[in-house]
């Protein structure tokens, strides 16, 4: 079913050339949309791919390049004015404003109006509306955004553009911190919108799922387009191949490892902002996933274990000794690190450089009497962006001027350099690319061999079920059952985390295949 | 259960912004020696008429703080207008023309801080730093590095404690204050330009990403705010029946501290008219006390400076919880 | 025993740096009149520069440091502090730039002349004005002006210490609130006073500012005419309370001979004249019945229009 | 050409900060009738003396707002340090002693500062302003609302414009703040305590999640900046050679002026000691050449509001090219 689009494309880009100091960003690149097509736009960490995205949203303004839309030349002077032309756009990182409440955001900009008055009544209905169309009703109107959980948060984006009747819809990683089931309820809605002849750029990491949903793909690397097709018969190697400009096939690689004794409990563990005491034990060597919806609180279950948020009840056990309070300097001490879910708010101090941002945790190896030994952080830090393949310039640049999957890693690089002898991952794959993430996951099944301690959170069953030994899955804040991964299949786990009970035997958790 | 806890968490977000001023009134109407003056009418009204002139710049200054700027010109704005006005009804002009030149003195000093930092994109803290001094500068020049006197017109009733007209009761100032910040209040709560100045100081870009026009709305802020030290400006001759250009030296720091006593988040989009107000009053209660019971001025400073800390802290005690 | 530093020996007219405690009070408004009329009639140029903040020693010692570097023929100063000055003048003096100084006292000797009210004779003259119009009964408050001010500080002694000694009957119920540098601070300090004692029947304000301040602040409450107000120094504002009957007494300076004599002092030193090492330029009391008498008239409205040119 | 490029950039990158100084240098310079006396050695000196007490605080302050707070009370520290040393040195106490006492009590107002914005977890901007009140206060009391007459000792040298040991060239107090600036420079830029200080004021969250002592490191800093102040207050009764309790009112802004012309961002995580000590020697000559002018004050302020303005916005106009 290939639907080539009769009329002038929607959307067309060529020549578009962006730079940020020594970076060429975007060279010389072409794309284009047509009217009712999803158009994936594919690419390592750091392609361009939002660079690209934000030139034809207005946020950023080209050095050189034509858009057209519709045939009719387009220079957005800002987004106001992309908006008005009809393109509303999904950005990676999130942006609400975390004071204004759930309704509120979902409106900024286009809020129901009577003469220059608020209506109340007509933008109610209006939020009601979109969030029942995203399938999340339960996501109440009136909360503050800054209250979300970062899932959430996502879910109010979608809805937010949703809202817009637009020509054209860019999503830019809307999925990246949502599950399987919000995914393909978003495809859902992303068929929809095409029927209405509306343009959609779908950006993600996660290539089954763009193969399911586009119609067409263009991959950009180092900044420059380097195909682009119809996604019928176009297999995940060819895609790869395009980004990467090689093979490349291991998507879960195994990396031997011996589970030892255990090094971490909580123990009815009951943190201020969990609904329910939770008891969970990692052992030495052992990779444990923990699944579960959006809001199902397994962040804030980290966030007890960490010392973050308040315990009020129970014990948080790191080898033997007890942890208490909110001290999280205490828990990094005795060997824990975190990697946070959301990079920007609390992951990474965006103004500081790669370097510091690397290496805050653990800055002791660099000092000899009082004075930081820069050249030797600094030689550090480069052997880190080389062994991830982070693109930066140098240990230097300010992490903000990275993109989205590259300051992931940074994030994560942090924890490695650390040398955490137990890791508290939340989402630590969100944003990075395929082949990145494959060497992630080999970085991880290696810190298990080495002995360490993995606690790994992810909305993104086949990862969980490709590296973790063992899976817990969460559902409105308790912990329903935790077992072998061999024990779990994609199905059980799903039925785990929507009913919060778990079938009796893995095997018949196909029972609620929905 | 909950739901009687519910009530009371409710009760306590309507009376909560009063707890500080509350603490305040209760502490004087304790002391013997000052009660019985203190808890009169006759001093509530002098001390409301005392806020007017502070309460005003604050209520221009609630909205400039949530949208995430700040307005250190705002005391010598309110030089500036006084001088303006007396200068307009010495040489002549009307009182009502006299008024409006204050007030609109205000607005366009306002305006060129709003269109330095939205052009220029520096930091608030700097243009109207700058414009302190400018300001500052214009009003004494103009007076000519005195005071003006100007004759008494119907200008000066405005803060005048018992008013001509007597069943007005207050000063019309006070009925200016309460009217404006109503409607300030509305603004903020009930009209699009209210959600798109929190939106501004909650996070900028999204606000820019979103479609606002965030330029023009931070233009409006700071000549909005302008306005608003205009007026007050206004009533500052009115009560002093001179333009002095040294009056309200360091009031910017006074006017800051109520919007931040109030809940508003320098860091931008926190803050309201309820809470200004109170910030306003607990400072004039405070000043009024202390001078009523007849304090040196240096135990004052001391107990002003703590209890400015400890009404804050009681009032952040209150939000932990929920 | 210096030149005037015009290279080539034409003849420059010698430059006077007059520095006040502020600019902005009518009081120095009538000095720099004085001493503009001074450098009128003596052909010399000053130029006049207050602290950039009102009454803050530290910049005031940086001003006469500028001039010091700029290199003027002579310096005249209201010194904001008796001691914090001596540095900065004695430096001055080892530069060759003489200084006279005016208005406050100035401890050490290393300047030329001292030209000034009696201040503390001041505050006495308002407390005899006050005690023999309340009968040596009543009960009074002080209103001071700012902690660490000399002059006036003077004057609020030289009024307590008076009343302590001739007038044993007058009650002070507060004596230790500051009113601060604005007529704003005054006025709102006043209010407040009045309000805790509603019964007051004397006041007494030690400066420009404060006074009018009170003034404001007894109109407001109806009390301005009943209660008995004596106040220091004129304004137009001031003098027509002086004449509605709401002041009894102004004690007034004579700041435009000061700025005068000061600058006229200066000049002669540098034209190697003697002068006076001491020089009192009188304080006396106006109250609405002299205050149309001439000597006293001419003190309460100074003409100011030397400055303009 | 990119390669020469980069080498402009670098060198624009060294002498950048000072574009602004240059400029405000240069404008003086040009106007004949202070040239001459303008750019004499002497006068420089005659400036670093005077920016002394300025360049102090503000080496504090640049601490404080790179961790993302800020100290209202930092001139209010300053006047109760003064007095503090000279009620010591009146009493009898050897100047040493004296000097020590002036800075540990800066030093203690710092604690308390940081030890009531992490306890209380109260905004900084409330804490400081509370204690600017009560630190103005407990000087005046200590003071009894006086200045302190205190006798000369070598502690009146530190700020002496043509010090002792000849040799010495400058002031005691210039090569004080020299050494003290040159150490905080290295602090910030190379040791661990630096880059946690920057880290917190970045991020605070990022912070905590990395391990870091967040609590610990604050009130560190508000302690040092009150060391800084202390000593700032040392300077100023050395200078005063009295003890004045209501000297340098408002200077904090003065002080934060310094910061942040230097660089330093209001939200934390930027600023730096070279750029501060730039924009405290803008301030300075600003003042001096305006003096020398002999123009009139409300002039002065004009002028000084106009070119603080200026000269940050040029700086950003540099920064906004890379
Ligand atoms: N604001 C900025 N300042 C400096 N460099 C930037 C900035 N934004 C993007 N870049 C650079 O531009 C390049 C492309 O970034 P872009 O965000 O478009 O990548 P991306 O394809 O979206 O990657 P990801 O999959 O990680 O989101 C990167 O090398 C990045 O470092
Ligand atoms: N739909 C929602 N409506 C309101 N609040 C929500 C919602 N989802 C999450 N939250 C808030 O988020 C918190 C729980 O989320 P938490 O981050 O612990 O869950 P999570 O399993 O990590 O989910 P996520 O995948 O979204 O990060 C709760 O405090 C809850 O108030
Ligand atoms: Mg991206
Ligand atoms: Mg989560």
């Amino acid at each position: 079913m290939r639907d080539v689009p009769a009329a002038p494309p929607v959307l067309r880009m060529a020549g578009v050339t962006k730079s940020f100091g020594a970076t060429r960003a975007l060279d010389d690149v072409g794309f284009e949309l047509g009217r009712g097509e999803v158009h994936a736009l594919i690419g390592e960490n750091g392609a361009g791919k939002s660079t690209l995205m934000k030139v034809l949203s207005g946020a950023l303004a080209p050095d050189a390049g034509r858009m057209e839309i519709d045939g009719r030349p387009y220079s957005p002077s800002g987004p106001a004015d992309g908006l008005r032309s009809g393109v509303s756009m999904i950005y990676q990182e999130l942006t609400l404003a975390p004071h204004l409440t759930v309704a509120e955001n979902i409106m900024l900009g286009r809020e129901a109006r009577a003469a220059g008055w608020l209506d109340r009544r007509e933008t109610a209905r209006r939020v009601r509306e979109v969030l029942a169309l995203v399938r999340h009703p339960e996501i109440s109107p009136d909360v503050r955004v800054g209250r979300l959980s970062v899932g959430a948060k996502q879910v109010v984006e979608i809805a937010r553009a949703l809202l817009h009747r637009s020509r054209i819809l860019v999503l830019d990683e809307p999925t990246s911190s949502l599950g399987q089931e919000d995914s393909r309820r978003l495809f859902e809605i992303v068929r929809g919108l095409k029927g209405q002849g509306v343009g959609v750029v779908y950006i993600s990491h996660f290539l089954e799922e763009v193969r399911r949903v586009a119609d067409r793909y263009t991959v950009l690397r180092d900044g420059r387009s380097v195909g682009s097709g119809a996604m019928e018969g176009t297999g995940l190697d060819d895609l790869i191949q395009l980004m990467v400009g090689r093979k490349f096939s291991r998507l879960f690689p195994r990396v031997g490892h011996a589970v030892g004794g255990p090094v971490l409990a909580a123990d009815r563990l009951k943190g201020a902002r969990m609904a329910a005491p939770v008891s969970l034990s990692l052992a030495r060597g052992e990779i444990l996933g923990v699944a579960g919806l959006i809001g199902s609180g397994r962040t804030e279950f980290l966030r007890a274990v960490f010392g973050l948020d308040g315990i009020e009840g129970g014990a948080v056990v790191v080898s033997g000794a007890e942890l208490s309070g909110r001290r999280p300097w205490a828990r990094v001490r005795r060997g824990l690190g975190l990697l946070s879910e959301d990079r920007q708010g609390e992951g990474l101090a965006l103004s500081l450089s790669v370097a510091d941002n690397m290496t805050l945790s653990d800055l002791a190896p660099y000092r000899r009497r009082g004075l930081l030994r820069s050249a030797r952080r600094n030689k550090a830090v480069g052997d880190w962006i080389g062994k991830l393949k982070i693109k930066a310039e140098s240990p230097a640049q300010p992490v903000g001027g990275l993109s989205g999957g590259n300051q992931q890693k940074v994030a994560l690089a942090r924890l490695l350099h650390q040398k955490a002898s137990v890791l508290l991952l939340d989402e630590p794959t969100r944003g990075i690319d395929v082949v990145s993430k494959g060497q992630i996951y080999e970085w991880i099944g290696g810190l298990a061999r080495e002995g360490k301690a993995v606690l790994f959170v992810s909305s993104y069953l086949p990862e969980l079920l490709g590296i973790a030994d063992r899976i817990a899955v969460f559902h409105r804040g308790s912990l329903v059952e935790s077992r072998p991964a061999a024990a779990w299949d994609a199905a059980g786990l799903m039925a785990a985390a929507t009913t919060g009970r778990a079938s009796k035997d893995a095997a018949t958790g196909q029972r609620n295949g929905t | 259960m909950s739901r009687r806890r519910a009530r009371l968490g409710r009760a306590l977000d309507v009376f909560g912004p009063f707890v500080g001023l509350l603490l305040v009134i209760a502490l004087f109407a304790l002391i013997p020696e000052v009660r019985g003056r203190f808890l009169r009418a006759a001093n509530f009204k002098s001390v409301a008429t005392q806020s007017v002139i502070v309460a005003l710049g604050a209520l221009g200054m609630t909205l400039v703080i949530i949208s995430g700027g700040i307005d250190l010109s705002a005391a010598s704005n309110i030089a500036l207008a006084s001088v303006v006005t007396a200068y307009a009804v010495n040489a002549g002009a009307g009182p009502l023309l006299a008024v409006l030149l204050g007030v609109l003195t205000g607005g366009l000093v306002g305006l060129v801080n709003g269109g330095l930092v939205t052009r220029l994109r520096l930091v608030p803290f700097i243009v109207t730093m700058g414009m302190m001094g400018i300001a500052r500068g214009a009003a004494k020049w103009i007076a000519g590095n005195q005071k003006i006197d100007a004759p008494m017109t119907w200008v000066n009733e405005l803060m005048a404690k018992s008013p001509r007209p007597s069943w007005l009761l207050l000063a019309p100032g006070i009925w200016v204050v309460i009217l404006l910040a109503a409607a300030l209040a509305v603004l903020l709560k009930h009209t699009v330009f209210g959600r798109h100045v929190f939106a501004v100081g909650s996070n900028e870009a999204t606000a820019r990403l979103c479609g606002l026009r965030t330029d023009g709305i931070k233009v409006l802020v700071y000549a909005v705010s302008g306005l608003f030290c205009g007026l007050s400006g206004v009533m500052e001759f009115s009560r002093l029946t001179v333009g002095d250009p040294t009056v309200a030296v360091g009031l910017e720091l006074d006017i800051i501290a109520a919007v931040v006593i109030g809940g508003g988040s320098l860091s931008g989009g926190e803050g309201g008219v309820l809470g200004t107000m109170v910030g306003v009053l607990i400072m004039s209660f405070l000043r009024n006390g202390c001078t009523m019971m007849g304090w040196p001025n240096y135990i004052q400073e001391i107990i002003i400076g703590a209890i400015i800390v400890a009404a804050v802290a009681l009032d952040r005690l209150r939000h932990r919880k929920d | 025993g210096r030149k005037p530093s015009g290279a080539a020996g034409e003849a420059r007219p010698l430059t006077i740096a007059v520095i006040p405690k502020g600019t902005t009070h009518e009081f120095w408004k009538s000095i720099h009149a004085g001493a503009a009329r001074a450098a009128r009639e003596l052909g010399v140029e000053i130029v006049w520069k207050g602290p950039q903040k009102e009454d803050d020693r530290a910049q005031q010692i940086t001003v006469v440091e500028d001039f010091v570097s700029r290199g003027v023929d002579g310096i005249v100063l209201a010194p904001l502090d008796d001691r914090a000055l001596m540095r900065p003048v004695r430096d001055a003096a080892r530069e060759g730039i003489p200084v006279v100084i005016i208005d406050s006292a100035l401890q050490g000797s290393d300047y030329v002349s001292y030209v000034a009210t009696d201040n503390r004779k001041g505050g006495v003259l308002a407390a005899r004005r006050l005690g023999s119009l309340l009968q040596g009964r009543g009960r009074v408050f002080v209103i001071r002006y700012q902690e660490g001010s000399a002059s006036t500080t003077e004057r609020e002694t030289g009024f307590l210490d008076t009343v302590a000694a001739e007038f044993p009957g007058l009650d002070i119920l507060v004596k230790d609130q500051y009113a601060g540098a604005t007529t704003e601070t005054a006025y709102q300090l006043a209010e407040n006073l009045i309000g805790r004692f509603p019964d007051v029947q004397g006041v007494f304000a030690p400066n420009e500012s404060s006074t009018f301040g009170t003034l404001r602040a007894l109109q407001e409450s109806r009390l301005a005419g009943k209660v008995v107000f004596v106040g220091f120094d004129s304004s137009p504002k001031l003098v027509q309370g002086l004449r509605d009957g709401a002041i009894h007494g102004l004690v007034i300076q004579d700041p435009a001979k000061m700025g005068y004599l000061g600058v006229r002092t200066m000049a002669a030193h540098l034209r190697g004249e003697p002068v006076e090492k001491v020089v009192d330029t009188g304080v006396v009391l106006a109250t609405r019945e002299n205050m149309d008498a001439p000597g006293i008239r001419s003190l309460l409205v100074p003409g100011l229009a030397a400055i303009d040119d």
